[in-house]
């Protein structure tokens, strides 16, 4: 078994057990997609892009009464260490369906009645913690597509490893530790819309998991806020010329 | 791709409303408490052909579970562990609206939730089902046939495949060079917990436990967390299209966590009755 | 080679050559289906279910002159020994076309113009002549779903045994005997609606075979016919409120 | 799932009409009797690329089939038997309801008949086809190409793959170690016995042999059936959505007893007239 | 390594380098398609057949200024050495694509917008230059089902097979040889409609072999406009019942 | 079953006006002269979980590309070679007009033309990659992701996949006895070859390198041809529903030729450039 933990309470990369790897996130990066967005979490790599709201294939899906969103989590063959075939396997499906329910309540999806919007995924690569770098991501490439919205969805996946909590699970953290605890919330409406959790915790460090991540989330949310203000105004400057 | 799925528009606006209309008078619209489980049967043992089964009942929910024990390939990053599928099917008779065909998002996300709370649990020795290490280990297939949905899927079908694999008993393999050679004699699946599912609901300003097709159908999201012998979590799943409050979250973890252990209690029953047979 | 018949004549089960195994047959067990049926025929435990006559789906598949007929025949993973893949074999997909053409003639079809009825059958545990026990089963839950019916479908599958001709033939004498001969038919109106055969029979062997089949049959037909009357008085008391 | 196909609402009700009235007459619309086969034309082994081949026409249907002799792993439950495996393919230039893709239902149908027919009457020696017992054996593939549709595909498919087989000549294979070495030394497959296939369709009251595609159309059902060298029945078909009575089925059983021994004759000419080639 | 091309310059089966294989083309040789034509070129023996203009499946795909081609090749499992698998290989896919290039513009879709031309090709054996072959049966096949045409597309594979240009690439040329150079063209309009390549070739070659191809597909073109010519009769005289 | 795209259908005609009179002044919408590309930007290694990766942006078009090399069975016709896969994917987000699913027959045609590009060059040496004749060789998987489409992905997806391959430096496998051991010292697959693709587009009467999304869009027809490092052609792809000229080929093929070589200049550059580091 690996020692994840050093003596002086540093994980294996260097990090204090309540830090978040470094974020880097860009949108406005694709020009097929009506938004886009590209976030660098740790060794993460993932690309995420919206169309919509568009017209809804195949029509007996269209909802009357709002927008019908879509999502796509998917993986490329390279993105993880083993080649993942091509075609989704059942944890892909798994999560295209988390994440868009982790998504939704975020969205104003009741102006746009009989349309669909689609939200797509791509894991260019994997470093742990994906879904949440994913979630963050698709949640800005929306507010990119200027697609109306009550609220970010930010989050943090947060872990026991070692008996310890920690924030901001790693691959290595995730496989060889104890627990994962991925977690989703819209920061300014308080609500949590995606919660898993996998590997034994007491009462008591469930609770200190929980605060650690919604704490963490909302430094996240503040890296959201400034990359989608940097894109606002690099559209606006090359509008304007500049 | 997921997208959301049209089932629930079915419920009509007066019976959406009476729901709401009845919890905020502090009982449900069957007249349960809001922590209150419908009754729960459990037929232990029903299908011979399988190595373990089992029929569980809530309400009208009907999930049948059986288990088959059979020798396979380990996978490369695990050599020195058994295999544990987790399979579900809800049948097109289950309900009208279901399709036949391959498992839907909803029907893979049941399998994998059932799976996580079976697997995190650690309620299978893993270990003591390899063969030879990297070459042969028994394969588990936990195959979930779901006969009449009611509402709380993923209670009943944990439950079902709890008892299926603490009753299982499978047939003794060992290797004669590449063969595989099934003795006659069985050994049971020694089950190290007894993990206990329970599934929340919030329903307006209501948070219920065991949520029935009608509550499903009109709920913003549901929670559902399960728990080892020792009352641990051990797996969690927040599902449907809206959120929780914190506070929420927390509340629901504890109302949960009582049922955990009374429905544990249950489950050890069936089980134990089966193996006084 | 298994000795399947005794010096006795009878067979592995106790059985005689012309007996049936214990048949019991429930209907109205399903709370989502229009109709239901649930047999056990020996080992065999047999789900049947059914919809309709509802809309047609896809559209173009209706047809204008009476009602569609859909079916499915389905083994459940764990109904035999060996673990059955979840997906469809090619022999579950051409009995779901022989018990579809098995019961077509027996429903009012014409009643239902545009409509399509669906029948689903699904094997829990399967033991020998599950076809015939299918039918039997879905041709119970049709009458339960109060759709119009010409008469019901019954059968037996008969066959050659270590030379002799035999009646309801179970799994293993299936596996090992010599001939299995399915029959399924509507007794009123005197019409075979199935027939199937593998293994060598002569002229003689066939017309006796044939004839026990036919006679079995009616006798099946009698367990049906009580079961669909004891789930009319079970309603009938439900809805009286006794 | 199995659902009536449509082909069948194109024949209009005027050619319905035609058929029906003369068979009243006690003849057929293209001036066949009743227990009358359209002519049976016989190629052997066009496809020199297949181990063995055979194209048949019936009147204007058209069936060629290539078998393929390979090595395989035998089946865990038949471990001392080689491996036959029929699979029929209806070309969209054969008829125009056809469709590209995979095989629907009437073609999965077809295929299991056609193999059932082979396999029940014993023609070919599966335990011949073994070369380590439990590891290797030979796998005969019967691949069926439909080029045209006119009618009693049962039957022509059923003389093709009989004819190929019968007229296959397949690559010794040895085992050194793991690895399967062909010789160019070809080996015969030979038949045990020559299975004859006869479908008979009931027109209203009309019984008759080998119906063509107008005749399918409006049939109220059909019986295929096998029969050995020995003309004892060995595999039994019926289909269409409608019955027969007792008495039309052993009426029909006698009419096929002996066409199929008229067309077993004519398999026979084939393989023996390829033989001397 | 075999040797391919002899010291007299002769290939394997006795041809010289510049020589086509035997060509058998007959049309209008199915009952059910529109038009059809057969084809054996050396060992290949190819079926396609033609069914349109018709009403076009799905409705959205039908273009509004044409007839929408479809087109399939696709190989029987016998038609090679090894057994081919009955579901369409990526090969397969993409000569599909590619000849349905090469047949488009030969086609006056426009005399025929809202419907569907459909062409399939069926090897039955294949022997190297397949899909020259097939492009010739399909071309026939089209002119026999009376669909209008601007010209007929008729073409020859050349290749290098030690170090010489040859025509028509046998099955054993195309693997052992060089290079394989499929050529298809409207003669009468001067129009490449085909061209791939796979080996390395100079710049000299490669015109060599082009002009080549070019020749041989001509002398190709005679035998198609023959074939159609005898079918045309053949027709003609069945209808007036000689 | 292959059947046209209606992609094409979305370029207005005004667009489509405005392409082709533009042309007949000799320049490009973009202002592009006819045989120039657009800018080429190669990022080498972004992937770093992969064995070899490359980012190309031919203009707006995204293409990343990464090589995992792993060991397999070699196919039984070539026992001595390694195996070589390429896999195209064209994300939902690259273009409005892509869904999610199994790759269309346009994808196919991309991996299949780009693949052959790779082998036909003898790029990569097959022979090299064998560990045990007949048994295990190494399997090098080039999968490709496109991020954004605008116009010839031939050349940008061909142009990924070689700088991805010629930088890789895979773990070295050896066997011992069946099982298969990596080391932790990588070695490079070293390029015996540097293939360089170019696209060509006919449009009306002009005929333009590197076309755009918009000349794909009305272009008559397009030829990609693959030169090798003595710039030998060796491989060539016709696409589109129209035809070239004989003299149309032969003019495209010599403008190829030198641009070929110019691009393979800017390949190497990227691929020295990512070794010195």
């Amino acid at each position: 078994m690996t020692q994840l933990i050093s003596k002086k309470n540093l994980r294996l990369d260097g990090r204090k057990l309540d830090e978040l790897r470094p974020i880097k996130l860009t949108v406005g990066v694709l020009k097929n997609a009506d938004g886009s967005a590209y976030i660098e979490w740790g060794r993460n790599k993932i690309m995420a892009g919206v169309y919509g709201p568009k017209e809804c294939h195949p029509k007996h899906m269209a909802l009357p009464d709002r927008a019908l969103l879509k999502c796509r989590y998917h993986m490329a063959p390279f993105s993880v260490d083993d080649r993942k075939p091509p075609q989704p396997s059942r944890r892909e499906i798994e999560l295209s369906k988390i994440i868009r329910e982790a998504l939704s309540p975020a969205i104003v999806l009741e102006d746009f009645p009989r349309t669909a919007i689609e939200v797509y995924v791509e894991v260019l690569q994997s470093d742990g913690s994906s879904r949440i770098a994913s979630i963050t991501a698709a949640s800005a490439a929306l507010a990119d597509a200027g697609i109306p919205m009550r609220d970010l969805v930010v989050g943090c996946a947060v872990g026991k490893v070692q008996d310890k909590i920690v924030a901001d699970v790693s691959d290595t953290e995730d496989k060889e530790g104890q627990v994962d605890l991925p977690v989703a919330f819209m920061p300014n409406l308080n609500l949590i819309t995606l919660l898993q959790s996998d590997g034994a915790l007491t009462k008591d460090e469930f609770e200190k998991a929980f605060k650690l991540a919604l704490e963490k989330g909302r430094y996240v949310y503040e890296i959201v806020r400034d990359a989608l203000l940097e894109g606002f105004v690099g559209r606006k400057n090359e509008k304007e010329g500049n | 791709m997921s997208a959301e799925e049209r089932k629930h528009e079915f419920v009509d606006s007066i019976r959406r409303e009476q729901v709401f209309r009845t919890l905020e008078t502090g009982v449900r619209l069957d007249g349960r408490k809001m922590d209150e489980y419908r009754k729960i049967k459990i037929e232990v043992g029903p299908i011979v052909k399988a190595d373990g089964s089992a029929l569980v009942q809530i309400g009208n929910t009907k999930a049948l579970v059986g288990v088959k024990v059979l020798v396979g390939t380990p996978f490369p990053d695990t050599p020195d562990e058994g295999i544990l599928t987790v399979n579900a099917d809800i049948l097109p008779i289950a309900s009208p609206y279901e399709e036949p065909g391959p498992p839907d998002e909803s029907t893979i996300e049941l399998s994998r939730v059932v799976d996580r709370g079976i697997r995190e649990s650690h309620m299978v020795d893993m270990e003591s089902l390899v063969l030879e290490k990297g070459k042969k280990v028994y394969s588990v297939f936990v195959d979930v046939t779901v006969l009449d949905v009611d509402g709380n899927l993923f209670d009943a079908v944990s439950y079902a495949a709890v008892v299926a694999l603490a009753t299982t008993k499978y047939r003794k393999a060992t290797l004669k060079g590449d063969q595989v050679v099934f003795s006659e004699k069985r050994v049971p699946l020694k089950p190290k917990t007894i993990p206990s599912s329970v599934t929340t609901a919030k329903i307006g300003r209501a948070l219920v436990v065991d949520p029935d097709w009608v509550e499903e159908a009109v709920m913003d999201a549901r929670l559902t967390l399960t728990f080892n012998s020792n009352n641990e979590l051990c797996a969690m799943q927040k599902g449907g299209t809206f959120g929780f409050t914190p506070e929420e979250i927390l509340k629901q973890m504890e109302v949960a966590r009582a049922k955990a252990k009374e429905n544990r209690a249950i489950l050890k029953e069936a089980i134990e009755g089966a193996k006084k047979k």
